[in-house]
């Protein structure tokens, strides 16, 4: 499906075809042979039903119960055992039944988990694994892209894979990160992608976003799902001449500057965009970071396209409406090639 | 209890289960929008509270408690174009099954995702009526795999503390989505757990339906009378997956027969006959009003326009 | 006081000089008098205490504990309570002892409170007042500036008065708005700062930005306790004949944006400034903002000053290293203009 | 209990209580940084559970738990290094009083202001140890007041249904800041609510510096050995203010009469006086002991250089 997007997967090496859903569960796997300290925990992950979404089936046989912790509806108390357990060496993989669900347990992410090593020299290595994103008729309470809570908050690092060899490698660099990192995995693209993943080990550094495409006249910048409408887009406006350069973040926390910077600065016109709501969003950073930092070379405004200021709707017009697409970012890529 | 009531409690929990059943086969058949919870087997819970209720009282139902939402006059249509995404719907299109199926109006806060987020919201429900000197109750429900949650404590000690005209009702139903009650805590004991908070606890058999009522009426009562909060633990079983999409191939089968037989619609109707309340005939006719009723609800909601585009941001703010 | 920062207030007719924290109680206390339905609620706000930091002495005594409520520990549930009392028509008014501690309270605050009216046509009209801010040595803990998880979560309203008149004015508004509000009040300004409060009714609407200082060169967009500062920097560089503009933005969400553009085409130079960390904060929606709907205005980079990206250290030379200061903002504005 | 362990306990009770005067003294001085918390008449309990927790166990004291980061090993030129904002104090600047007074070496968690976020982080260290099968115990705090928040409740369910190796002192001093008891909850039956979910409780007098070790100890070994969690209840008063600058005028002079007759350092040296297991003299060397150790504390601290601010952004990260 992959074909679609009309981009190359970067470390296309000696992979086979994994679908988004499955590169994860490889990651989770694979640390989980490596290194005995690394376990999951979360509702319904456990015995023989693998979690809302499967992504843990087969886990519980394969490591038993002991690191694969069914935990009671508790995300407070539970990622502040996290918390615990990861002050003590282990390197516990939480995974929140929605990423909507990840409000809950705020509290302890922002005060004690993102603070301990500032405060006690004291690492903390979990990774909460987040399903996030919509687009898919969950409603409001099962559709949600949280992820501007987190890069705000210092101590945390933030990351959202936006192809399955990404998923797997931005998982095994979390896992094997010293600190809390919040990993957005996007939902709907658990069964809907399938392209080339590597086999074994394969590591994607936290902090570098890759150029999905190469263009010269307006920069996207975006991640997670929405970096396939944004291909979408680039790959339609080619046909009125366009060429568009594809920014993949990848991490939100730390941003990969200098990449955001130089992609930017060499087309002189961006538009950033994400299906979170875009008030006060990740791509206002972006876009201040740009306005700051790469004002010289900028031949156009910045253009940022997000989720509209409400609720994500339920019904397919209203979340239709709400919702950036390739169509939309097409219409901005134009405007703005223009401009 | 009086007949009539009887055959009322006959009438709400047919048409509960009707609508039910409706849906799980749209759904099954592709004609519904995203996923959706039955409440089969919680019938007797959801008719017997609301029944209980005042015209006064406020609740907050649950993902199961459909009947909650139909006893208090939600009708079927809105349910139905809710979980479409219609603009018909309760919410306008704006949320998903039952979440969100609310109406002031009607005395129903819609469901809250986030558990247990409707205990708090209801305590606060019930301070307002301490504030003013009403004499009305704030009821809300609770799964057993809520109880295990931050807000179900710190509610449950406000209200003891505070005596709020407040009754919750655990429907414990031995599963939190896959997870059985053993996985969730040392020992599903929720009326000593309720009651360290000064607050008078009550068990029953949540498959029973006048002995729902009855306990959730004197609860009520006891609360708009300025006696404080109950805490109902109502025992019972999910007869079906967590959500539409769910086989619930981890329940025992034996599990799920032994409380097939107990019920609560089949159960009823077998006492209505029983005991001489209500004829076959009698019960049959309510039967096909249910269907009747369903039937016209469906096609009202599936022929309902889908909300416009423009609306997207209409009612963020108040 | 407020001399010193080289400003005058807006609604300076018929008034007495109150503190910050005088203005907030009044606030209070008139809306109690003038509405059965206000009430305050929070953890040690009631009987002869008043508050952590006294805001609500002499309440209780005044209108008795039924409007004046002594709560537990647990923010989660009594502002999720509060929800509730708002549902049935209550205006309840929510002490955090510390803006810091708001975030025990998200889940409820972020879900419920935010979206209720979205979804079931329902208004929630409570307030949440938070003694934010730092700058007074307390430490990771007790100096937080929390503001933008709210303004980018939709159906909430953020506000954050620099003054006492504000103070007294954007309190009586929120209190009197239907939906969830939070106040951020700037703790060290609470007895440190006093200037001219109108007596009696004082309503400030929510989402009106003021222009604190009129000038050319350089447009300073802000707000909170940094107000002043930007203020007292304005006043340093003028003797360097540099025209500094002041924006006081007041509310947060809503934003003034039309106040906010024409300030910004106005001297097409701007600085954006607060004492919350910078990354993902509440000025790189202001910069983003600018730098796509004013670009044509735009002489020079959108330069952005915060926090820096570290929990807020206790320790003199940490904080002051952290903070936003007068020459810090005075040092921004030399640069820019000189661009 | 043998003679040397009773005699060291008193020297750290006094060492304690030593360093708080000092403290408070100093603070009332304008020699202070921001505010303070003084643990007087806390001593019996965070020395005797100090004391009882072993080589390997790990512990997360609170802000009146000063004797029990001195027991394990905490220099108090370092706690008074953090309370100046020194670079020499635990956190190197970065956290204020005893917040984040921790050092994994001597198997410290640093204070977490949210409360009571100590108890989901200890568990987790309980769960590690299990995850391990090492034979350690974890062993956190609360007081009156945290015990009414979400996380009490979360923590004390899955610690009762894992069995983990988990123990918490309940600190029950009578107020949470300004608010009584009776305005936290309906009654402060503290072990019955820590029971309900499968978990030993005991309550012992905070004042007794003994009970609390033995009690302490007992529950530590049983974590050890597999036994499950142990909630304890140890009753004590909160004799100044809840910070430096609270003059606690809501608090009755009678009851602070009351626990003044019950100072747990009085106590205890008249104990060790009547039973002869101390003479005045060594008692009183170790007071002069006290006074020098905490002096040349406060001198350490007072003379340390604060923080370069260019290493504002070090170590966020790990
Ligand atoms: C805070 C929170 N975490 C997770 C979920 C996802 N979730 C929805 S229903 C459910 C199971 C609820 O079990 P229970 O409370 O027993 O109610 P039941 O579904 O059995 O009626 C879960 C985990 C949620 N809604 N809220
Ligand atoms: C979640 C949270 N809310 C509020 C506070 C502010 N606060 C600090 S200590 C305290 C009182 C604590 O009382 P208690 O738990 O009884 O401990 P004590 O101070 O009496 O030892 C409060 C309200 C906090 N630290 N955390
Ligand atoms: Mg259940
Ligand atoms: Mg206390």
């Amino acid at each position: 499906m992959s074909d679609n997007f009309g981009f190359t997967e970067t470390p296309a090496s000696s992979g086979r075809e994994l679908t988004y859903l499955e590169a994860i569960a490889e990651a989770i796997r694979l640390e989980m042979e490596r290194d005995e300290n690394v376990l999951v925990m979360g509702e319904d992950v456990g015995g023989g039903f693998g979690g809302a979404f499967k992504v843990t089936k087969g886990l519980a046989e394969r490591f038993g119960d002991r690191r694969v912790l069914n935990t009671p509806i508790a995300e407070l108390g539970f990622t502040g055992m996290a918390s615990g357990m990861a002050l003590m060496g282990l390197r516990p993989i939480i995974e929140m039944q929605f990423a909507d669900f990840i409000s809950t347990a705020f509290d302890s992410i922002v005060q004690f988990a993102s603070t301990a090593h500032y405060r006690m020299d004291a690492a903390v290595p979990w990774v909460i694994r987040a399903p996030s994103d919509g687009g898919i008729r969950s409603g409001p309470f099962h559709s949600q892209n949280p992820e501007a809570w987190f890069v705000h908050t210092p101590g945390l690092k933030v990351v959202a894979p936006a192809t399955p060899a990404d998923a797997k490698g931005l998982l095994t660099a979390a896992i094997r990160d010293d600190n809390p990192v919040i990993y957005f995995e996007a939902k709907p693209l658990y069964r809907s992608l399938k392209s080339t993943v590597p086999a074994g080990e394969h590591v994607v550094p936290l902090g570098s976003a890759v150029i999905r495409r190469h263009g010269t006249d307006v920069t996207v910048i975006s991640y997670g799902s929405m970096v396939h409408q944004v291909s979408a887009a680039a790959e339609a406006v080619e046909a009125d001449g366009i060429s568009t350069m594809v920014v993949d973040l990848r991490s939100l926390k730390p941003l990969d500057v200098e990449t955001i910077l130089e992609a930017a600065a060499s087309t002189g016109k961006v538009v950033v965009t994400h299906a979170a709501n875009r008030m006060a969003g990740v791509g206002a950073e972006i876009a201040a970071l740009i306005a700051e930092e790469a004002f010289e070379s900028l031949d156009g405004p910045i253009v940022r396209m997000g989720g509209a200021d409400t609720p994500v709707p339920f019904s397919p017009p209203l979340e239709d409406a709400y919702r950036p697409d390739a169509a939309k970012i097409a219409g901005a890529i134009r405007e703005l090639a223009a401009w | 209890m009086d007949e009539p009531t009887q055959i009322e409690m006959y009438a709400w929990m047919k048409l509960t289960r009707t609508f039910d059943e409706q849906m799980v086969a749209m759904w099954k058949q592709g004609r519904g929008l995203g996923g959706t919870f039955s409440g089969r087997g919680h019938e007797a819970i959801s008719v017997g509270a609301g029944m209980a209720l005042g015209p006064d009282d406020v609740v907050a139902p649950m993902h199961r408690d459909l009947g909650t939402y139909l006893v208090r006059g939600m009708r079927p249509e809105r349910i139905f174009g809710n979980m479409l995404g219609k603009a018909t719907g309760a919410s306008r299109g704006r949320d998903a099954n039952l979440h969100g199926v609310g109406d002031l109006d009607l005395g129903i806060i819609g469901f809250i995702s986030h558990l247990p987020q409707s205990l708090p919201t209801t305590l606060g429900v019930a301070m307002a009526f301490k504030y003013r000197d009403e004499p009305r109750a704030a009821m809300t429900f609770v799964g057993d795999g809520g109880t295990t949650s931050g807000a179900f404590h710190e509610t449950l000690n406000m209200a003891g503390l505070w005596q709020a005209p407040f009754v919750l009702v655990i429907e414990n139903n031995q599963y939190a989505y896959s997870t059985p009650l053993d996985q969730q805590m040392h020992s599903p004991n929720f009326s000593e757990r309720a009651s360290v908070y000064g607050i008078t606890t009550v068990t029953v058999d949540g498959n029973a339906v006048i002995d729902v009522f009855e306990t959730c009426a004197e609860a009520l009562e006891r609360a708009r009378m300025g006696g404080g909060p109950t805490v109902i633990e109502a025992t019972t079983m999910r007869m079906l997956g967590h959500a539409i999409h769910d086989g619930a191939e981890y329940v025992p089968a034996g599990l799920l027969e032994e409380w097939e037989r107990r019920d609560p619609v089949t159960n009823h109707r077998k006492h209505l006959l029983e005991s001489d309340v209500a004829s076959e005939a009698t019960l049959d006719q309510l039967d096909a009003t249910a269907r009747e009723r369903i039937a016209a609800a469906i096609a009202d909601a599936e022929g309902a326009p889908m909300p416009d585009p423009d609306t997207l941001g209409d009612g963020v703010y108040a």
